[in-house]
C-alpha cells in the first residue's frame, strides 16, 4: 500500500489558500470517530492487511461529499487531479497497445487482492462488473459508461491513446471521485495487463470495436 | 439431529401437488478442495414417496442436481387429503432420511 | 458392456451388501440406473434408458428452464407432458454425464416434475418422457452466466 | 455519486460512450426475472429455519441452557417479530446489538459459551454454524413484518450518524466504499441490481430481504456475512464478527429501510 498509507496521514490537514488572497485553511479529516471504529472493527487476514483502512488524501476526499461539493473540495480534487496526472508514467517500451485477447482475460476477471487472495494470485481488471465492454459478454455491470465500440468512436490518435492510457493507469488524474480504481497506482494491474486492455479498447480487431 | 427435510403436500382439484426440500452437499466428485485433493462424490440416488406403503413417485438423481435438492411432483388418483406422505432417500455412501406429511 | 455389466454386478453386490445390514432397503437401492447416470452423452443416456431409436422431437413434451440462469450452480428445470407417461429424465448436455435426473411414474403419478440442477456452462438442456415404450423430447439452450464481483 | 471535476477535452466524448443499448438489458433482465421467480418456490433456508428451531429449545453450552429464555428485546424468549425491531439499544450491555451481537450475549449469559467461540469460528462451522441455523429461525419469525428501527435512543441516533459516515468511508487498493456500488439507482454490478441503500425503497431492498439463501454456494448468508463479503469485495481487511463498524451500518441501514417489509430470509444469486 505505499507511503500514502501511513498511520500519520489519517488525521491529515489539508490547507487551502483562499480566492481573496487572504489565507484561509480549510481543515479536513478522518472523522475520530470513524478513525476509531475502523481500528477497531478491523483486523488483518492474509494479504489484506489492517492498513487499508487508513485513507489516503483522494480517500479522505472522496468519503467526505460535504466538503467535496464545497468550492474547497472542487478546488482540492483539481489539486489531487494534478497530483495524480503528474504520476502517471508512459509505458517503459513505448508500446501503448498489446493483446486485446489478453486484455478480454484481464477484463473479464475480478480476481486478486482480497483476503482470499495471496501473492501469487493474478490480478483482474473487473471491468465487466461495471462496464459493457464487448456485445458477446451480456453479463455486464452498468456502474461506468458502455465501452462499446470505444475505439472506433475516438479513433486512435496519439491524444486519444494517451488519455485512455491515463484513465486506466490513474482515472482519478481526470476525475478525483471517480469510482475506478487506480489500477497503476496501487500496483493491481501489471504494465502489460494494461497495455493488453488498451488493445481490447483500441485495436481495430478488439470485439469492443467489431 | 436428522439432517432437515421439507415437504409440503396440498391437495386441490384432486391433484396433490409435492414440494420437498432436503438438505444435501450433492458433491459432484469433480470439485477440489483447496490443498488439490478431490472431494470425493456424495449425492443423493434415489428418493422415493409412499402412501400407505405403495410407492407412489420414484426420481433418481445424479451428481448434477444442486446442492440441498428440490422436488416437486403432482398425484392425482394415488393420494389424497388427509393421507400421510412418506418421503425417503438414500445417497451413494448408503446414508437415508425418511420424514413425512400429511397431505393438506 | 463387458465393464458396464461388472460394474453393475459389483454394484448389485455392495447394495445387497447395505440391504442385509439394513441400511437400505434393497427396493430403494435397487432402482438407481447407474449405467444411465455414467453414460457421458445424450445418445448414450438414451441407448441407456434403453430406447433403440432417436427420440422422437414432440410438442406434447414441455421443458421449462430458464432462457439466462444467473448461476449455473442452480438451474431450475421442469418437465410436463401431456402424454401418458411412464418414466421421465432432464439432461443438460454438456455435463461431464449428461443424465441430471429421472422420474418413475406408477399409476397415480401426473407427468409433471421440477427440480434444480448445475450447469458447468451454457448448454441445451433435453426433457425425456417415455410414452408406450417410445421416448420422446423437447430441447432447450440455457444460457449461463457470470455474476457478482467475481473475485 | 457526482462525477466532480472532469477536466480536459474529453468530457463530451466520455458522455458519448455513455449510451448503453437499453433494449439488450431489459430483456436479459427479463430473463433473469423468470428464473428468480422460478427459484423462489422452495427456498432451502427452510431446512436452516427448521434447524434453528430446534436449536432454539436445545440445552447447549457449559451451562446446558437452551436459549428459549433469551431477550432479544421483546422480553425474555419472545422470538415473534423480535428481529423486525433490531439493531437496537440494549441497557444491560449499554450497548446498540444487532441480532447476532445480541445472541452472542445470550448464548454468553445463558449458556456459557463465550463470544470468542462464535466470532472465531469459520463460516458455516462451529459456533458460526450454530448461529447461522438460530437467525434463520428468528428472521423468520418477522416475516411478513415491517421493518421497525425508528432509532430514537440516543445511543442508537449516534451509531446510525456513525454508520452513514462509514457508508462514505472509502479505503483499500481500489478506493471503494459502500457508496461506490450502493449508492444510485438502477445500477448493475455484472447481472446482479444493485439496491440504493441511501434512500428508503433500496434499504427496504437490501435490509428486508437478507438474511438469505445463497444458491451460488448454497450457503445461508447472515447480514454479518452479507457485510463481512462486501468489505473482502471492496479489498478492505477482515471486518471482526459484530464489531461496531458491522453494527453501525447495520442499523444505518436498518434506519433507512424503515417500515420496509421483511422477505427474510431471502434467497439470491
Amino acid at each position: 500500500m505505499k507511503k500514502n498509507f501511513k498511520l500519520m496521514n489519517r488525521l491529515i490537514t489539508i490547507g487551502l489558500i483562499s480566492v481573496a488572497g487572504m489565507a484561509t485553511v480549510y481543515a479536513q479529516t478522518t472523522p475520530p470517530e470513524v478513525t476509531e471504529a475502523l481500528n477497531s472493527s478491523f483486523a488483518s487476514k492474509g494479504i489484506a492487511k489492517k492498513d487499508r483502512v487508513i485513507p489516503d488524501d483522494i480517500q479522505i476526499l472522496c468519503s467526505d461529499k460535504v466538503f467535496l461539493e464545497s468550492p474547497a473540495g472542487q478546488k482540492r480534487a483539481i489539486e489531487l487531479q494534478a497530483i495524480a496526472l503528474a504520476a502517471i508514467k508512459p509505458p517503459s517500451d513505448g508500446k501503448y497497445l498489446g493483446d486485446w485477447k489478453a486484455g478480454d482475460k484481464v477484463a473479464q476477471s475480478g480476481k486478486g487482492a482480497t483476503w482470499k487472495d495471496n501473492e501469487k494470485t493474478v490480478n483482474g481488471g473487473s471491468c465487466y462488473n461495471c462496464h459493457q465492454v464487448t456485445k458477446a459478454e451480456m453479463s455486464h455491470g452498468t456502474i461506468g459508461p458502455s465501452l462499446l465500440g470505444y475505439g472506433k468512436m475516438r479513433g486512435n490518435s496519439q491524444e486519444i491513446v494517451t488519455y485512455t492510457w491515463n484513465r486506466i493507469n490513474n482515472s482519478k488524474a481526470y476525475n478525483a471521485c471517480s469510482n475506478m480504481p487506480r489500477f497503476a497506482h496501487f500496483n493491481l494491474l501489471t504494465e502489460k495487463q494494461i497495455q493488453d486492455v488498451m488493445a481490447l479498447l483500441l485495436d481495430p480487431q478488439s470485439p469492443v470495436n467489431q | 439431529m436428522a439432517s432437515p427435510m421439507r415437504i409440503r403436500a396440498t391437495e386441490s382439484g384432486g391433484v396433490v401437488d409435492v414440494k420437498v426440500l432436503m438438505r444435501h452437499l450433492m458433491e459432484t466428485g469433480q470439485r477440489k478442495s483447496s490443498d488439490g485433493k478431490p472431494i470425493p462424490a456424495w449425492f443423493i440416488t434415489v428418493l422415493d414417496a409412499k402412501v400407505q406403503d405403495k410407492v407412489v413417485f420414484t426420481a433418481e438423481f445424479g451428481p448434477a442436481v444442486s446442492k440441498d435438492p428440490f422436488l416437486n411432483f403432482k398425484l392425482k388418483g394415488s393420494a389424497k387429503k388427509g393421507d400421510t406422505l412418506v418421503v425417503s432417500w438414500v445417497d451413494n455412501k448408503g446414508e437415508t432420511n425418511t420424514s413425512s406429511v400429511e397431505v393438506k | 458392456m463387458n465393464l458396464q455389466r461388472r460394474k453393475l454386478m459389483q454394484m448389485t453386490a455392495l447394495v445387497g451388501l447395505m440391504a442385509s445390514a439394513g441400511l437400505i432397503t434393497q427396493a430403494e437401492a435397487a432402482t438407481w440406473d447407474k449405467a444411465a447416470f455414467e453414460a457421458k452423452s445424450v445418445d448414450d443416456v438414451v441407448k441407456a434408458l434403453g430406447g433403440t431409436t432417436a427420440p422422437t422431437v414432440s410438442d406434447k413434451v414441455t421443458l421449462r428452464a430458464p432462457d439466462i440462469a444467473e448461476n449455473g450452480a442452480v438451474v431450475p428445470v421442469g418437465v410436463e407432458s401431456s402424454l401418458p407417461a411412464t418414466q421421465m429424465a432432464i439432461l443438460v448436455e454438456k455435463n461431464p454425464s449428461a443424465l441430471a435426473a429421472m422420474f418413475i411414474l406408477p399409476e397415480g403419478a401426473e407427468p409433471f416434475a421440477s427440480t434444480r440442477v448445475k450447469m458447468g456452462k451454457s448448454s441445451n438442456v433435453i426433457a425425456l418422457v417415455k410414452s408406450d415404450g417410445k421416448w420422446f423430447m423437447s430441447t432447450k439452450e440455457v444460457k449461463v452466466t457470470l455474476g457478482g464481483c467475481g473475485g | 455519486m457526482k462525477r466532480y471535476a472532469i477536466i480536459g477535452t474529453f468530457v463530451v466524448a466520455l458522455s458519448g460512450v455513455m449510451v448503453a443499448p437499453a433494449w439488450a438489458q431489459t430483456s436479459a433482465g427479463e430473463q433473469l426475472k423468470a428464473y428468480r421467480e422460478a427459484l423462489a418456490d422452495g427456498n432451502p433456508a427452510e431446512l436452516y429455519e427448521m434447524e434453528g428451531e430446534e436449536l432454539w429449545v436445545k440445552p447447549m453450552g457449559p451451562k446446558k441452557a437452551s436459549l428459549d429464555t433469551c431477550n432479544l428485546g421483546l422480553g425474555p424468549g419472545v422470538v415473534k417479530g423480535a428481529s423486525a425491531q433490531l439493531p437496537r439499544y440494549f441497557k444491560d450491555t449499554n450497548k446498540v446489538q444487532d441480532l447476532e451481537s445480541r445472541l452472542m450475549t445470550c448464548m454468553l449469559n445463558i449458556q456459557g459459551i463465550p463470544e470468542s467461540e462464535t466470532i472465531d469460528a469459520p463460516w458455516g462451522k462451529g459456533q458460526k454454524k450454530v448461529m447461522a441455523a438460530i437467525v434463520a429461525y428468528v428472521v423468520t419469525q418477522s416475516k411478513g413484518m415491517k421493518v421497525d428501527v425508528p432509532a430514537n435512543l440516543p445511543q442508537e441516533k449516534k451509531m446510525v450518524a456513525l454508520g452513514e459516515k462509514l457508508f462514505y468511508q472509502q479505503g483499500g487498493p481500489m478506493d471503494f466504499s459502500c457508496a461506490s456500488c450502493h449508492s444510485v439507482d438502477n445500477q448493475r454490478i455484472r447481472m446482479q441490481d444493485l439496491p440504493n441503500i441511501t434512500k428508503a425503497k433500496g434499504a427496504q431492498a437490501g435490509w428486508g430481504s437478507w438474511p438469505a439463501y445463497r444458491v451460488g454456494n448454497g450457503q445461508f448468508w447472515t447480514m454479518q456475512h452479507r457485510i463481512n463479503d462486501c468489505y473482502r469485495q471492496q479489498r478492505m481487511p477482515f471486518p471482526i464478527y459484530g464489531s461496531d463498524v458491522t453494527i453501525a451500518l447495520s442499523i444505518y441501514m436498518a434506519n433507512k429501510a424503515n417500515g420496509g417489509e421483511i422477505i427474510t430470509p431471502g434467497l439470491k444469486r
